[in-house]
């Protein structure tokens, strides 16, 4: 299944700072590779456009989930109280719509929600506990204090030695290489 | 013989079935009570008399037809005419003293289970009162006694018939020398003939009658001034004039029924021109009649007797001229004039009533003042006493005394409690120290059982064959419902054991007498008794007595002796456990005062000023002593009693009777003496710096000027007909939505009326019974979860530091089914929704229980159950639950259905019969309670319904409807018919201050 | 830094997805279906004291229900007979049947014989036997076909849902009232028109509001 | 509130107003998980014994509350409502600053939130918690609460949506679902700092598996990053959404003094105010026991007490406003209730509640006030009690309302006070376990506000 190929080798170089690690970025997608990532402790502004990232499908994702709450909802309550079991409260009509605001807000709003953390996770393919990735010692900083830039052995651009060389040549200090799954 | 009526799946029989058969059951039926139960002291209060206490009770049995054994068919074969789920009716009559209520009760499979009045009773008319409905409860009182006592020996009758039988013998020899019968009063042929028997049996035999609270002066007075034992029968309707002289004949006196139906009748009026009666009340405590009153004149009791010798003076009545002229209060002086312009005025269509509790002097005036006015044979009429043994003080005294001598040495005493309620002075406890044989027959083992040596259970009337007369001499017949629960003897049986020799059941005596009074064939007439429970035509001859003017004289001087000063203590007969008789009873001692709003205990009623000039204030807890007798309660304050007067009621303060009583209240009986016995002066009030929590409803006092009763003269109303419909200004009441329309089918609405509603709270006690609403115990209404479904609201208007200026006002208060109603958008789950009968729906098992609701209900008539109230019910108790209504369980929320059962049992009826529901065919239970005929119910879609006329008249309002929440419920505004030559002469208005 | 976690874990999340999903979709069509009426009630056939047979008293013999079910067309409770019911005939018949020997000794000895319950719906539900006779809907839409049961079988959820069915659109289940306890009548082709006309001409409206059955 | 957040833009990173001393990125890691990774001081173990006991306090009484039923509590007739829906409406209030700094003031890029949003959006969720539970146990059939979803039944019953409490489960159940989401999300970089730190296995393993593999790449963070903000973005209107809400459980009865359309944005800042008074006490105390004054600094604890300050005057305002109007409208119930509520039986509630409410922020007016960390102290405590008075003066409302009757006087029992306090006992357990376990500061983002976070900071130099 394509879930579950094989996690691939990667090469890692790490950077000093966050200019560094921009800069390095620029240069990595200049060079044309694909299957590169920079890694940092935090989100560095102007990153993406570093790496020439597509947008973010997220916001799709999530005005679908907020739509199909709407509208689950509205399908709910009215269903429910014309046909589902209509009874007369405080004399006024079954399908009280305004009444029903408030719960449709609030599903659309959970779904929405929903469509914004599990869309992040799937598309960061995450949970993934275990990574090559991660058995670099020198990568545990990548949390802290230090900046990394890591290519994949799937890379369509990958040999080991000119990747190697080429982080260098951008700064990368440590150039490390590890083994895929 | 019954009156069948079919209703709709029963509920609690179920459980009872299945139960019956149970191990753990029968185990628990075994023990007596479970261990600990007599010394549980748990916060939770109402587990002090509901807890555990188990299946007392020998129900095995239960399982086959409980009807009397005459009756009785095995129960592998199906009892004749029961069918499983279908309540029968059987016709029959509730003694009580000298009258008798007949009523109609609803057995279902066997269990009685609910009181109504029967129609053809002239005492009832077929509406009840607050003590007939709670009846029912008294039957499956699981703390009656239950076991033949001798010297606190289990026995059994047949020991105690031995042991009679033998006594016999010796006393016939010696003409009953040394015996002696206590009785309770009674008018009942049975038990008349079975006392002549007893004194042609025993010619030197004692026979003494006592009750505590009696008619005594009643017929004192009339004997006096008539010289002949006279019982009045009166006709409230007939008159126009009414002038109450301290009688609360609307609740606590004789025939409240029939004088809060004809007093009702006088006053119901359609528009505002037609005639309405007007009542004057001169009276100390403030009472339910004093509530409706148009003019309240508050004095003391002694007072009263000197307003009544003036009036007299005034009216010119015989012999009335000679008396003595004493002072009275200016207030007095400023109502005769007026008062005997408007009596003269109404010659003939007038009545004068006194209450019993005014010495038989008064009663002598009063008999005297309405010959005056003619009324005689009208408003009221005077007939012979059959049957009747009349309570006597004397009797009493004389018994004691001569007990005290040593001289008697048997004493039986049937269905009376001395040692508890006789007058301190006659120390009865230590007279019967010095009887040998003290046989004490009753439906407790209480103060007095304990006291003698032999204790035969009796049975309650709902249990045996016996008879009554009504005051007007109607002869009706008390037939079971159920064989005896207990094993009781009742006292007809245990009397003509004592006066034969030898046990015959009660059936065959009661037969025995009642071949002389019917006429043609026993066999058939009998049925018909049985079937209609009474006589119709045995009423007693009329008698227009001589009038004795020289009586008079005599006892008008001695109306007005003695000291009168310091403080005055009126003995009152509750209206919950009248003389103490429903101490035990839960749903009486549940029942909060009209007029004190408390329930579960008795205070000391005194006026505001009063409590003021004392330093004292309600709840604190009081010493009153009374010529050397102190009594400790609490005190609370009533504004419009009579100052420096503490009225204090009877029959609270039990010991060792029962759960319900023992704990309820305080005994006012130790400080009643002989020559007080309804008043005393002299007493003191000092505090005891404690103070004591009473079970209070309703603490507030004024309605905030708000327009809730709305309330005006006769006068004012004939100029603003409209004026209650015009007491709200609002803006024009529009939804912002399309309403639903309650346009199809029956449309169900109830409408009260506020002129004649005397706060009686039969209709409270009618809707307990009937939809199953629980006992929740003192403290849980000390707490404020009281949970009638029908509140009776009392305010009080006027200056509360000035009694004479308070008036009174009752509004019974149950859920108003808004067609707009609030309760219902706010529960999260729909479990109260309307139907489309207009009913606003409580589904009991939808409910959660989030009290939102009752939060969102602006007339606060939605109940919780905060705990599991019926959990720990015994058996015995669910027995007298309505089957046609579900038991609600804990954390469910519950109101006034508008007796949904009955109208399904309606509805289904009506189908069955391929008809539609007519108007009438529902009557809910409030309504067919209430004596003053103020609840109309029906299907306000129906333009011929009595409720849509009701609800037509032009002083019907809607209470808060200017919240535009369409309250089914109207009510018709409070008229005062005012005398505009009396000193006060409007409607007070409001005193917000409390 | 070393691997925390073996490569096999990065299957995990999947695996768990699908096993709770999994989970939850089935325990809500397990909760559905086994705790549903239809499941837990319909079927229960408990033993009764007595091995009576309605396949041979009301299906083989043809004896109308309303021999000994009495009181179903007169009150809300249909009555379960008194042992005097069996022996009106069983005096006669079988009288010594082995069979029969707890109802002789009930008859002996006055004591009932206990029989076990089978259709009951809440307490809280008032369901009224007699009305439902009234109006035509057969012993067979709620009871099934007692004629073909050796022993008592509950046929129906006797669910609220189940009810409200029926009060909603009650025209399926009425038929002619004297065919009421026939368990073997048949529709009609017609059966609509038959039940609009019927509904018409009794009035048969079914109360769906909540205080039709509950009180 | 805008000018407020105006002048707050202003604010320059380089001012180092929000962190003392010259923090880098290994120093804020080291501070933030030192707290973690060292065993605590004897304080921690005192306060979180005395916070479990209160929770095993509160446990024992809800499970005698469910045997016995809300009898228990001092609740009667009229007064349906007592302690458990001030309770919750008083707990989900102090919720509301913890979405306020975490979502809508990142959305206004207020960067000084960074240091304190973790911080309040935990309070959020353990606050919410807290509320919840109130709801839950104060029905009276608390095994059948599941009738409020809208489950398929043999009944074929719905829940009625009609009613305000049905919206609150629907909006008090997103809000905590969405504050938990929201929260998870900004912890997850974190629990990738602590995993790469952590020395024992057990550690490891733990925030391994909650940091779900987080590598920080930016092909992560690209998705991260914006699902972060629009959750902020949903959880913004829930911050006003949601307190509406609870408020027409009052606003939409027509009990007098209830029925007013002031709630809702009266509720919503009432809320915000307790809030950020609770955030206040607890980021006070956490300075002082994990000695993070460098974090918390004292310009940041002005700005809340400006917040507060704002929002106090509009609670103010709006008590103001709902005298007026009830006498305005001439409704003689409303004036009634109002009148009743600062003269009547509760009036002791009344005074209690303006005084910690209304005149209390008022001395935020002055710096010293501001800057005092005792005094902020003293003040975010009475404002805490005062909004609790709050929710009770309204709740008693119930107590006098159309028919004088009916009227009664509410006393709480034992229970009702335990189970208080003992909420209080749950939060504060679940807070200590947050602090003993979790980074207590949004590392990461505190990082990305850095001065050497900015990618020019090198080259600038």
């Amino acid at each position: 299944m394509g879930l579950f190929k094989k996690l691939p080798g990667v090469i890692i170089a790490e950077f000093d700072s966050t200019g560094s690690l921009l800069h390095a970025a620029e240069k990595m997608s200049e060079a044309g590779y694909k299957k590169y990532d920079c890694h940092s402790p935090f989100p560095i502004h102007g990153m993406d456009k570093a790496m020439k990232l597509k947008r973010s499908p997220m916001g799709y994702i999530i005005g679908t989930m907020g739509l199909i709450g709407m509208s689950g909802m509205v399908g709910l309550t009215y269903w429910t109280n014309t046909y589902g079991y209509s009874m007369v409260i405080s004399g006024k009509p079954y399908f009280s719509w305004q009444a029903f605001i408030p719960v449709i807000f609030a599903i659309t709003i959970l779904l929405s929600a929903f469509g914004a953390f599990f869309g992040m996770l799937a598309l960061n393919k995450l949970p993934q506990l275990f990574n090559p990735i991660f058995n670099s010692d020198a990568f545990a900083k990548v949390t802290n204090d230090s900046f990394f830039v890591s290519v994949e052995s799937h890379d369509p651009m990958y040999d080991e030695a000119k990747v190697k060389s080429f982080l260098e040549s951008i700064g990368g200090k440590n150039v490390e290489v590890i083994k895929g799954e | 013989m019954k009156k069948e009526n079919k209703v709709q799946e029963k509920k609690y029989f179920r459980s009872l079935e299945e139960l019956e058969g149970s191990k753990e059951y029968k185990e628990k039926a075994g023990r007596e009570f479970p261990e600990g139960a007599s010394e549980m002291n748990n916060d939770w209060s109402r587990r002090n008399f509901m807890g555990i206490m188990g299946a007392s009770i020998a129900l095995a049995g239960l399982a086959g037809c409980r009807r009397p054994k005459e009756k009785i068919v095995p129960y592998v074969i199906p009892p004749e005419d029961v069918i499983p789920g279908i309540a029968q009716q059987y016709a029959t009559t509730m003694p009580f003293g000298t009258s008798s209520y007949g009523i109609v009760v609803e057995s279902h499979e066997g269990r009685p289970t609910k009181i109504e009045g029967n129609k053809l009773h002239p005492s009832t008319l077929g509406s009840s009162n607050a003590m007939i409905q709670a009846s029912m409860l008294g039957l499956y009182d699981p703390d009656r006694s239950q076991k033949v006592l001798q010297k606190g020996k289990e026995k059994t009758f047949d020991d105690f018939t031995a042991f009679w039988v033998e006594k016999f013998a010796s006393y016939k020899d010696t003409k009953g020398e040394g015996l002696a019968v206590l009785s309770e009063s009674f008018a009942s042929p049975t038990l008349a003939r079975l006392k002549k028997n007893f004194e042609k049996t025993f010619p030197k035999a004692t026979w003494a009658t006592y009750e505590p609270v009696s008619d005594e002066n009643i017929y004192l007075g009339l004997k006096f001034a008539a010289g002949k034992d006279l019982q009045p029968v009166y006709d409230y309707s007939q008159a126009d004039v009414i002038l109450s002289l301290d009688s609360d004949f609307s609740l606590t006196e004789s025939e409240d029924i029939t004088a809060n139906a004809g007093f009702a009748a006088g006053r119901t009026i359609e528009d505002e021109q037609s005639k309405m009666n007007r009542l004057y009340v001169v009276e100390t405590a403030f009472s339910g009649t004093g509530g409706v009153a148009d003019h309240r004149l508050v004095i003391k009791q002694h007072e009263i007797v000197r307003f009544v010798n003036a009036l007299a003076k005034k009216l010119g009545v015989k012999g009335s001229q000679e008396t003595p002229n004493v002072d009275l209060p200016a207030s007095c002086n400023a109502w005769l004039d007026p008062l005997v312009q408007d009596l003269i005025a109404s010659k003939g269509k007038s009545l004068v009533v006194a209450g019993r509790r005014m010495p038989h002097g008064v009663h002598a005036l009063v008999y005297a003042i309405n010959n005056e006015l003619e009324n005689l044979n009208k408003s009221v009429k005077y007939v012979e006493l059959r049957d009747v043994e009349v309570s006597s003080v004397d009797s009493l005294k004389a018994l004691a005394d001569r007990m005290n001598s040593g001289l008697f040495s048997t004493v039986l005493m049937l269905n009376a409690n001395p040692v508890y309620n006789a007058p301190s002075d006659f120390r009865f406890k230590s007279a019967l120290k010095k009887v040998e044989n003290s046989i004490h027959v009753g439906l407790y083992n209480d103060e007095t059982a304990k006291a003698c040596s032999w204790h035969i259970p009796t049975t309650h009337y709902l249990e045996n064959w016996s008879d009554a007369r009504s005051v007007d001499g109607t002869a009706s017949v008390v037939q079971p419902l159920i064989a005896p629960l207990f094993n009781g003897k009742s006292a007809v049986e245990v009397l003509s054991l004592v006066v034969s020799g030898e046990f015959v059941d009660g059936h065959t005596i009661v037969k025995e007498t009642w071949k002389d009074l019917v006429s043609g064939g026993f066999d058939s007439s009998w049925r018909k008794v049985l079937h209609d429970g009474v006589i119709t035509s045995s009423s007693s001859k009329t008698i227009t007595p001589d009038y004795k003017s020289e009586y008079i004289y005599e006892v008008v001087g001695y109306l007005d002796q003695g000291n009168k000063d310091g403080i005055e203590v009126v003995f009152a007969s509750s209206p919950s456990v009248f003389d103490g008789r429903f101490a035990n009873n839960g749903w009486m001692q549940e029942l909060p005062g009209a007029v004190t709003r408390i329930a579960w205990d008795n205070v000391a009623q005194v006026s505001k000023k009063t409590a003021d000039g004392l330093g004292l204030k309600s709840e604190d807890m009081i010493d009153i002593n009374i010529n050397g007798a102190v009594i400790q309660m609490p005190l609370w304050v009533v504004p419009g009693t009579a100052d420096d007067t503490v009225i204090l009621e009877l029959g609270y303060g039990r010991k060792g009777i029962g759960r319900i009583a023992d704990k309820a209240g305080f005994d006012v009986y130790h400080a009643r003496t002989s020559s007080a016995m309804s008043y005393a002066s002299g007493a003191t009030i000092v505090g005891t710096g404690r103070t004591f929590e009473l079970a209070n409803v309703q603490d507030h006092w004024s309605m905030e000027n708000r327009p809730i009763v709305r309330e005006a003269n006769k006068e004012d109303y004939e100029h603003h007909p409209e004026f209650a419909k015009h007491a709200v200004h609002h803006p024009p009441l529009e939804s912002m939505w399309t309403e639903f329309k309650y346009d199809k089918g029956n449309q169900w609405g109830m409408a009260i009326d506020l002129t004649t509603c005397t706060g009686c709270s039969a209709c409270t006690i009618a809707c307990q019974s009937e939809n199953n609403i629980p006992v929740i115990g003192k403290q849980e209404v000390r707490n404020g979860r009281e949970m009638h479904w029908i509140r009776i609201d009392r305010y009080f208007s006027g200056d509360v530091d000035d009694s004479a200026s308070v008036e009174m006002v009752h509004q019974p208060i149950a859920c108003q089914h808004c067609e707009m109603a609030p309760c219902e958008q706010v529960c999260p789950v729909a479990a109260t929704v309307h139907s489309d009968d207009g009913l606003n729906s409580m589904v009991y098992n939808r409910c959660i229980g989030t009290r939102y609701c009752a939060n969102n209900c602006p007339y606060k008539v939605r109940r919780f159950n905060f705990f599991n109230f019926t959990k720990e019910t015994p058996e015995i108790v669910k027995m007298a639950m309505n089957p046609d209504v579900t038991v609600r369980a804990r954390g469910v929320m519950e109101k006034c259905t508008y007796c949904v059962q009955r109208i399904s049992k309606a509805r289904i009826e009506a189908k069955k019969e391929d008809r539609l529901i007519v108007d009438g065919d529902v009557v809910v239970a409030c309504q067919q309670a209430c004596p003053a005929n103020a609840i109309a119910f029906g299907d306000i879609n129906d333009p011929e319904s009595n409720v849509t006329k009701v609800k037509d008249r032009n002083r019907a309002y809607d209470l808060l409807a200017e919240l535009n929440i369409r309250p089914r419920t109207s009510f018709l505004a409070k008229i005062r018919n005012i005398n505009p030559n009396m000193p006060t002469t409007k409607i007070k208005p409001v005193d917000s201050k409390h | 830094m070393a691997q925390i976690f073996p490569s096999w874990t990065n299957k995990l999340p999947l695996i768990l997805l699908v096993v709770v999903v999994g989970i939850g979709v089935s325990k809500v069509g397990f909760f559905s279906y086994f705790g549903s009426p239809e499941f837990t009630d319909v079927g229960y056939r408990p033993d009764q004291p007595v091995d009576y047979s309605h396949k041979l008293h009301a299906g083989d013999l043809g004896i109308d229900c309303r021999y000994c079910h009495v009181s179903v067309e007169t009150s809300a409770v249909s009555n379960v007979p008194p042992t005097r019911t069996c022996m009106n005939c069983h005096t006669l018949v079988n009288t010594d049947s082995d069979k029969l020997a707890k109802v002789r000794e009930s008859w002996q000895t006055g004591k009932p014989i206990e029989w076990v319950r089978v259709h009951k719906v809440g307490e809280y539900a008032y369901f009224n036997h007699s009305i439902h006779i009234d109006r035509g809907v057969g012993c067979i839409s709620c009871h099934g076909n007692v004629a073909e049961m050796e022993k008592v079988t509950q046929a129906e959820p006797l669910s609220m849902g189940w009810c409200l069915d029926c009060h909603r659109n009650p025209g399926p289940n009425l038929r002619p009232v004297d065919e009421v306890t026939n368990m073997y009548w048949e529709k009609p082709d017609n059966q609509a028109e038959f039940a609009a006309k019927i509904i018409k001409e009794k009035n048969i409206s079914p109360p769906v509001n909540c205080a039709g059955c509950h009180r | 509130m805008s000018s407020n957040a105006k002048d707050l833009t202003d604010l320059k990173v380089q001012d180092e107003l929000l962190f003392d001393g010259n923090p880098t990125f290994g120093s804020v890691t080291e501070d933030v998980s030192r707290v973690v990774e060292t065993k605590p001081g004897r304080m921690w173990y005192v306060l979180f014994g005395i916070s479990l006991s209160l929770t095993l306090m509160l446990f024992s009484m809800v499970g005698y509350l469910f045997w016995e039923g809300t009898g228990i509590w001092g609740l009667n007739n009229p007064v349906g409502w007592g302690w458990a829906i001030v309770n919750f409406v008083f707990w989900v209030g102090i919720g509301h600053a913890g979405t306020l700094i975490s979502a809508v003031l990142f959305l206004l890029r207020q960067r000084w939130r960074t240091s304190i949003n973790r911080f309040a959006e935990a309070m959020t969720i353990f606050a919410v918690i807290c509320a919840l539970l109130f709801p839950t146990i104060h029905v009276g059939r608390v095994w059948l609460l599941y009738w409020v979803l809208p489950l398929p039944n043999q009944m074929e019953m719905w829940p009625n949506f009609r009613s305000p409490l049905l919206w609150d489960t629907f909006a008090v159940g997103t809000y905590f679902t969405c504050s938990l989401l929201f929260w998870y999300v900004g912890l997850i970089p974190d629990l990738a700092t602590l995993r790469d730190r952590a020395k024992d296995k057990l550690s490891k393993m733990m925030y391994g598996i909650f940091s779900l593999g987080w590598r920080g790449g930016n092909r992560q963070w690209q998705h991260y990053e914006l699902a972060y903000l629009v959750l902020a973005g949903i959880s913004t209107p829930l911050v006003l959404s949601v307190h509406s809400i609870v408020s027409t459980d009052f606003a939409t009865s027509l009990v007098p003094g209830w029925h007013t359309t002031i709630f809702p944005p009266y509720f919503v800042a009432g809320a915000i105010f307790s809030g950020f008074a609770m955030v206040m006490t607890l980021a006070l105390i956490a300075r002082k026991v994990y000695n993070l004054e460098h974090i918390f600094t004292p310009k940041v604890l002005e700005r809340m007490s400006w917040v507060m300050l704002l929002t106090g005057s509009m609670v103010g305002y709006a008590y103001a406003m709902e005298f007026f109007i009830a006498w305005y409208s001439g409704n003689e119930y409303e004036r009634f209730a109002f009148i009743n509520r600062a003269f009547g039986p509760y009036a002791w509630a009344y005074w209690i509640m303006i005084t910690c409410n209304v005149i209390s922020p008022q001395l935020f007016w002055f710096k010293k006030f501001r800057t005092s960390i005792p005094l902020l102290f003293i003040i975010s405590i009475v404002v805490n009690i005062g909004m609790w008075f709050e929710r009770f003066v309204i709740v008693m409302t119930l107590s006098r309302d159309y028919l004088p009757s009916a009227w009664d006087y509410y006393s709480p029992t034992i229970y009702d006070i335990g189970i208080f306090i003992g909420s209080f006992g749950l939060f504060f357990t679940l807070f200590l376990l947050f602090l003993r376990f979790l980074p207590m500061v949004a590392m990461a983002e505190v990082k990305s506000v850095l001065p050497e976070a900015d990618p020019h900071h090198g080259g600038s130099h």
